[in-house]
């Protein structure tokens, strides 16, 4: 269809209303018939200048905005915070409350890519049955952090020195419930989709990141592992006690979309192992060491990161021994994540660059902040 | 075919057709020329919207479409709106004739108000040449399956109608997509049909259905790989999920769909199951032998025997839609003309040859059975062989990913880690 | 575990490759000269036993009298992370150089500081303000925001601690 | 009044002077185009007419011409448009007031 | 043909043709030019129908409709928005002059001319009749059409390859 005649570049705005930018997020594409040959982000429609408020909250306040960075994941966005702070003021963690917050992590992990893989699969055309599947197995861990934290998507669960409650009785089993269930689902969305011919022709060569490509656009997570590099924090820099785990680091082939969301599928396997021995071995004892509430960490800085479910979630903060963080500043992985968008979808169709968007599995409210 | 109980008699209200019949032929007699059409016309109109419009909306729009999708996708569906949730089609008309049918500033007016019409007449005027049962078709004319494939060329004006006319570059990507699919799909559709065309020497529907009750097989059996060739031409031609590039939701919004809205975007979609209906008792016709079901029609009523083969085909079309993702345009451009047109006319060779041994043995009832046979297993090599013969490899792609244990920087692939 | 790098151990890094780019060093930071950085940043990445490609975090800092730009780099075989900061000095036009051509991954995290900071980066592709629209008033992100003209925003005064609004009128009881 | 021989004749001379208006008086290269294809379907009319009305030992005659004016139409239609965007992607037009070619 | 229907259907499918004709006339915009021009095929189906030619008719239909027309809107939809007017040309007068002299010699031959004629539709005007004339009588110009059409298909996908794509081949 295309390059037969020479016809007019038009720009397409896919979004800010479009159902699969995920969000209010918006792609100017020139396109050329259906070949995309620019590409331009434009993004801030959910801008809240989280950065500005924190600095006027103490360290305790900050970690519900942290919720609502990454909507998907608070759980990891309360971690990442929390081991911030507890960096900056050097504050030991009971190894009770380590292991909740791993086993949070966790599966804030599972709910997550539950969520990547419904989204992306919903996104090369699977008319809403991936995403059906996924969100009801998604439900199974909401439903554990409600019953643990009181909140099914902002949790605001770990607190600086730990976790802000106990866990529950109910809390076992319902854990020992998902390790049962979720298993089987994974090898249904397996064969569903990792086998399906149409979503390989879909996803296989569709946004191709180079290892040196993917490295040089600081993308993290499952984006680089995408691309064969062995990277993960949890082994590489582990925090919260992940030394104690088995687990390994699945990476792809060739750094296609495909291969980002085979990544996907099988860390929520290793999700599931860690969980597991993390359950097993639950330690007794505190799950909170006791933190001042204005809290007033020396002067300094630090840089915090995790291995959230979209990547490197860093948290750098300065304290000028305030109440309140002189910066505070996020590392959103979703938001360095799209730095390679324009070099993924430039060349691919429309569709294709829906296609590269849902492998990135961005979350809006983290882009913007 | 003699009848065991049903009698020709208009009272058998097992077959309709001797109804109507018995009543036009009255009216002929007593009625000035020419009234007798306006009346048949009537009945037709009446008994299709009856028997299909309306079912077709309550049983399947709800619980053909929506229910077993949910189903699928493990939620429940519509179940709020009267019993069972029967009423939603219903609830979902009132609330779109209710809203406000936007058109754009810069739309075409004319062409957008027309294109939903056009877009409903064909799905009507399908059903005309459709034998529900033995005496139950509307217009038998001898060239149905032409018609057939005449009318259902239509649609494809409408939308493209509607996707030039709301001055929407989305509704442009849908309209643009589907002249294209129209284009392509076109031909090995026909080509897949000129099979049966050959197998039974007819292009009445009629026709075929009387031949399959008397060769006692189904077109489908003898031609397997035709039925495929159909099943996934008339998918693209009807834009149903897995190649639904011309309003795919996730990538052009709603393609030609996206400035319509109330009632005139209802008319698109709920003749989007008139379509899809339609195509499937055509396969129900061509080779599933219609209203025959190896004698069991002397039983059950024809036309009861014709709509489960309906619906049973329907049922493919939302099985489909529930599981597979689609295709991107160039993949399925290439799909028609690298896969379905070779295909459609290896089929026709295939068929072409064993008619002529067949009309040599004079027709042999036997024969059709080892005809049967011979072409499910060519039919399997033909796909397997022209697929390798394409280059398709599946072995070669790895569904799983490279577990390592040690963090660390770029592994190529092949290296042990 | 990922060895973070002291300032020291920075710096030694980046003298070795490019002598005279370090300004100072703190216990976790390196402070490099503004002139120095892309050059320094560039031999880093590509020296095998510095090994620093992959540019984490790029953040502002507002120091009321300087800004700082800090880089947070790290390596995947080796398994460090160094810490960089550079220096502007002057509120009216910060300027630091760009790094974007040798880490393509900088140039979102370079806008950002740009649209929150007003911090310009040399020789970036192309900087706009990414997350705010083009024309806001003011660098939100700065300490002195609420104080910019245009600055202050309808319902910011609460949070800053100043009552902005007008004292509500006194209802005559009759 | 019953329609003869006289009244599709009719139509058909019609059809096939609209079509030759239209293809004469167009400047688009498409707006031609389907001039020609009016004029092709007029003859199609009028072979059908004869086929039907006339007195003809062989009357299938008719309908054998027109089926081969389907398939010329169709070869035509196919490429006189690629002839269009080919052109079009030439020289950026398709206006036959403005393909003097031959004359410049 | 005798009776009330066919004489009302042959005078609204004379009237849906002709207006439809002249819309393809006098439309400005070359894609309501299209659109009106699929009507007057449509319109000359129903003609073919009605002096029983239904295969012809419906020949008509898929060809006409189906393919061609979808063809000139594909076609129109790859010009640019600046070639969609339907304008006419400043040899417009004398076409139209021509044409309306053409129309009236032959009506004037139409009706003046004593055809002889049969009233019923003569035997033999099915499709299988259509198929064996074909090929039987006519086997020779069905062959030359199917190789006309193979040409036609080569012909215009030389015609509109890319010059990249022109390149591509000179190289093997």
């Amino acid at each position: 269809m295309t390059g037969i005649i020479k016809s007019e570049p038009f720009v397409i705005n896919i979004g800010p209303q479009h159902p699969s930018t995920h969000g209010v997020f918006r792609i100017k594409a020139t396109v050329d018939g259906e070949k995309v040959i620019d590409a331009e982000m434009v993004m801030g429609y959910l801008h809240r200048s989280m950065e500005k408020l924190a600095e006027e909250r103490t360290y305790t306040q900050n970690i519900p905005f942290t919720d609502r960075t990454d909507y998907l994941s608070s759980m990891s966005n309360n971690l990442g915070y929390c081991l911030a702070v507890e960096k900056l003021a050097g504050i030991e963690v009971p190894p009770r409350g380590n292991a909740i917050r791993v086993i949070m992590a966790e599966l804030q992990r599972l709910a997550s890519h539950c969520m990547a893989i419904g989204a992306f699969a919903n996104d090369t055309g699977a008319w809403q049955t991936p995403v059906m599947w996924a969100f009801r197995e998604r439900e199974k861990i909401l439903d554990i952090f409600e019953v643990t934290s009181g909140a099914r998507l902002t949790c605001n669960y770990m607190r600086i020195g730990g976790v802000a409650f106990d866990l529950r009785p109910e809390f076992e089993p319902m854990v020992r419930r998902v390790l049962r269930e979720f298993p089987p689902f994974i090898d249904e969305m397996e064969g569903l989709l990792s086998g399906n011919e149409i979503f390989i022709a879909r996803t296989r060569g569709v946004g191709v990141l180079t290892p040196e490509m993917a490295t040089n656009a600081s993308l993290s997570g499952p984006m680089l592992r995408g691309s064969g590099i062995a990277w993960d924090i949890r082994k590489a820099d582990p925090y919260c006690g992940y030394e104690q785990y088995d687990f390994d680091i699945p990476i792809g082939y060739n750094g296609d979309s495909y291969d980002r969301f085979i990544v996907r599928l099988e860390e929520m396997r290793q999700s599931l192992k860690i969980i597991q021995q993390a359950l097993d071995g639950l330690p007794g004892g505190p799950f909170r060491t006791e933190v001042p509430l204005a809290l007033r960490p020396p002067k300094g800085e630090a840089y915090a990161r995790i291995e959230s479910p979209r990547g490197e979630l860093g948290y750098y903060l300065v304290s000028d021994e305030g109440p309140s963080p002189y910066r505070f500043h996020i590392r959103p992985p979703s938001f360095i994540n799209l730095s390679a968008l324009k070099e993924m979808t430039v060349g691919g169709t429309v569709a294709d660059a829906i296609v590269v968007l849902g492998s990135i599995d961005i979350v809006v409210g983290e882009i913007d902040r | 075919m003699t009848p065991f109980l049903v009698s020709d008699k208009w009272y058998d209200i097992r077959d309709l057709g001797n109804l109507s019949r018995e009543i036009l032929e009255a009216a002929d007699r007593i009625l000035p020329f020419g009234v007798v059409y306006v009346l048949a016309a009537l009945i037709g109109f009446v008994a299709s919207f009856l028997l299909f419009v309306l079912p077709s909306q309550l049983i399947v729009g709800v619980y053909g479409e929506r229910r077993i999708i949910g189903r699928m996708q493990s939620r429940l569906g519509p179940n709020r709106v009267g019993p069972f949730g029967l009423l939603q089609p219903i609830a979902d008309a009132i609330k779109l004739i209710q809203k406000e049918a936007l058109t754009p500033t810069r739309a075409d007016r004319a062409v957008m108000y027309i294109a939903p019409i056009v877009f409903v007449m064909p799905a009507v005027l399908l059903w005309a040449v459709i034998p529900f049962g033995e005496n139950m078709v509307i217009a038998d004319i001898p060239v149905s399956l032409m018609y057939f494939l005449a009318v259902s060329s239509l649609p494809v004006i409408a939308t493209f109608m509607a996707g030039w006319s709301a001055n929407n570059k989305y509704s442009l990507f849908g309209a643009m997509r589907i002249v294209s699919m129209a284009i392509s799909y076109e031909s090995p559709l026909v080509l897949a049909l000129l099979g049966a065309v050959v197998m039974t020497g007819t292009i009445s529907l009629s026709g075929m259905v009387a031949w399959a009750d008397e060769f006692n097989i189904w077109m489908v059996f003898v031609q397997p790989l035709a039925l495929v060739i159909y099943f996934i031409c008339v998918s693209a031609e009807l834009n149903r999920t897995p190649v639904d590039i011309a309003e795919a939701e996730s990538e052009i919004v709603a393609g030609y769909l996206t400035e319509y809205s109330g009632m005139k975007w209802g008319l698109f979609y709920g003749m989007d199951i008139g379509y899809a209906l339609a195509a499937s008792g055509f396969a129900a016709t061509v080779f599933l032998g219609g209203w025959t079901f190896f004698g069991l029609e002397q039983w059950v009523p024809g036309w009861l025997i014709f709509i489960a083969k309906t619906h049973l085909f329907y049922f493919l079309f939302i099985w489909t839609r529930g599981t597979l993702p689609r295709l991107r345009a160039d993949q399925l451009m290439a799909f028609a003309w690298k896969f379905l047109l070779p295909l459609g006319v290896f089929n026709l060779l295939i068929v072409s040859t064993e008619r002529m041994l067949w009309s040599e043995q004079d027709y042999a009832k036997g024969l059709i059975y080892v005809f049967a046979l011979v072409n499910i297993v060519l039919s399997v090599a033909l796909v397997y062989a022209w697929a390798r013969f394409n280059g398709y490899r599946p072995e070669q792609t790895p569904t799983r990913p490279r577990l390592v244990k040690q963090a660390g920087g770029y592994i190529p692939v092949g290296e042990r880690s | 575990m990922t060895r973070e790098l002291t300032g020291s151990e920075a710096a030694a890094l980046a003298e070795a490759l490019v002598p005279g780019s370090v300004d100072r060093t703190t216990e976790t930071a390196c402070y490099l000269k503004p002139d120095r950085l892309v050059e320094t940043l560039r031999a880093l990445r590509d020296d095998p036993d510095a090994n620093l490609v992959h540019l984490t975090n790029l953040c502002g800092v507002d120091y009321w009298d300087h800004f700082e730009v800090v880089y947070h780099i790290q390596s995947f075989e080796k398994n460090h992370l160094a810490c960089f900061k550079v220096e502007a000095w002057g509120r009216e036009n910060p300027e630091v150089p760009s790094v974007t051509p040798v880490f393509h991954g900088a140039w979102m995290q370079e806008c950002e500081a740009y649209d929150l900071f007003g911090i310009r980066f040399a020789g970036h592709p192309n900087l706009y303000r990414i997350l705010l629209w083009e024309g806001y008033p003011g660098w939100p992100l700065r300490k002195d925001f609420l104080a910019m003209p245009g600055g202050l925003q309808p319902g910011l005064g609460e949070f800053a601690g100043v009552a902005r609004r007008q004292e509500p009128p006194v209802k005559v009881i009759e | 009044m019953t329609p003869g021989i006289e009244h599709f004749l009719t139509v058909g001379a019609l059809l096939f002077c609209l079509g030759l208006a239209i293809s004469l008086s167009k400047r688009n290269a498409i707006g031609v185009l389907m001039g020609v294809e009016l004029m092709l379907n007029a003859v199609n009319l009028t072979l059908i007419t004869f086929s039907r009305f006339a007195v003809s030992p062989n009357p299938i005659a008719g309908h054998t011409f027109v089926v081969f004016i389907l398939t010329v139409a169709a070869a035509e239609a196919a490429v006189a448009l690629a002839l269009a965007v080919a052109v079009y992607r030439n020289r950026e037009t398709i206006d036959v007031d403005r393909l003097n070619l031959l004359r410049s | 043909m005798e009776g009330f229907g066919p004489s009302f259907a042959f005078w609204v499918l004379a009237a849906l043709t002709l207006v439809a004709a002249g819309g393809v006339m006098v439309s400005r915009n070359l894609l309501h030019a299209v659109l009106f021009l699929i009507l007057t095929f449509i319109g000359v189906a129903g003609f073919f129908v009605l002096l029983s030619a239904d295969f012809i008719a419906m020949a008509q239909v898929i060809i006409y409709v189906g393919a061609i027309a979808v063809l000139v809107l594909f076609a129109v939809l790859l010009t640019p928005r600046s070639g969609r007017d339907n304008g006419e040309t400043r040899w417009a007068l004398p076409g139209i002059l021509l044409a309306v002299c053409l129309a009236a010699i032959f009506l004037f031959v139409v009706h003046d001319t004593a055809w002889n004629t049969v009233d019923e539709a003569p035997a033999g005007l099915d499709a299988r009749a259509l198929g064996t004339a074909l090929l039987t009588t006519w086997v020779v110009p069905f062959e030359i059409a199917s190789v006309l059409l193979t040409a036609a298909l080569v012909g215009a996908i030389m015609l509109t390859r890319s010059p990249e794509e022109e390149a591509e081949d000179a190289l093997v």
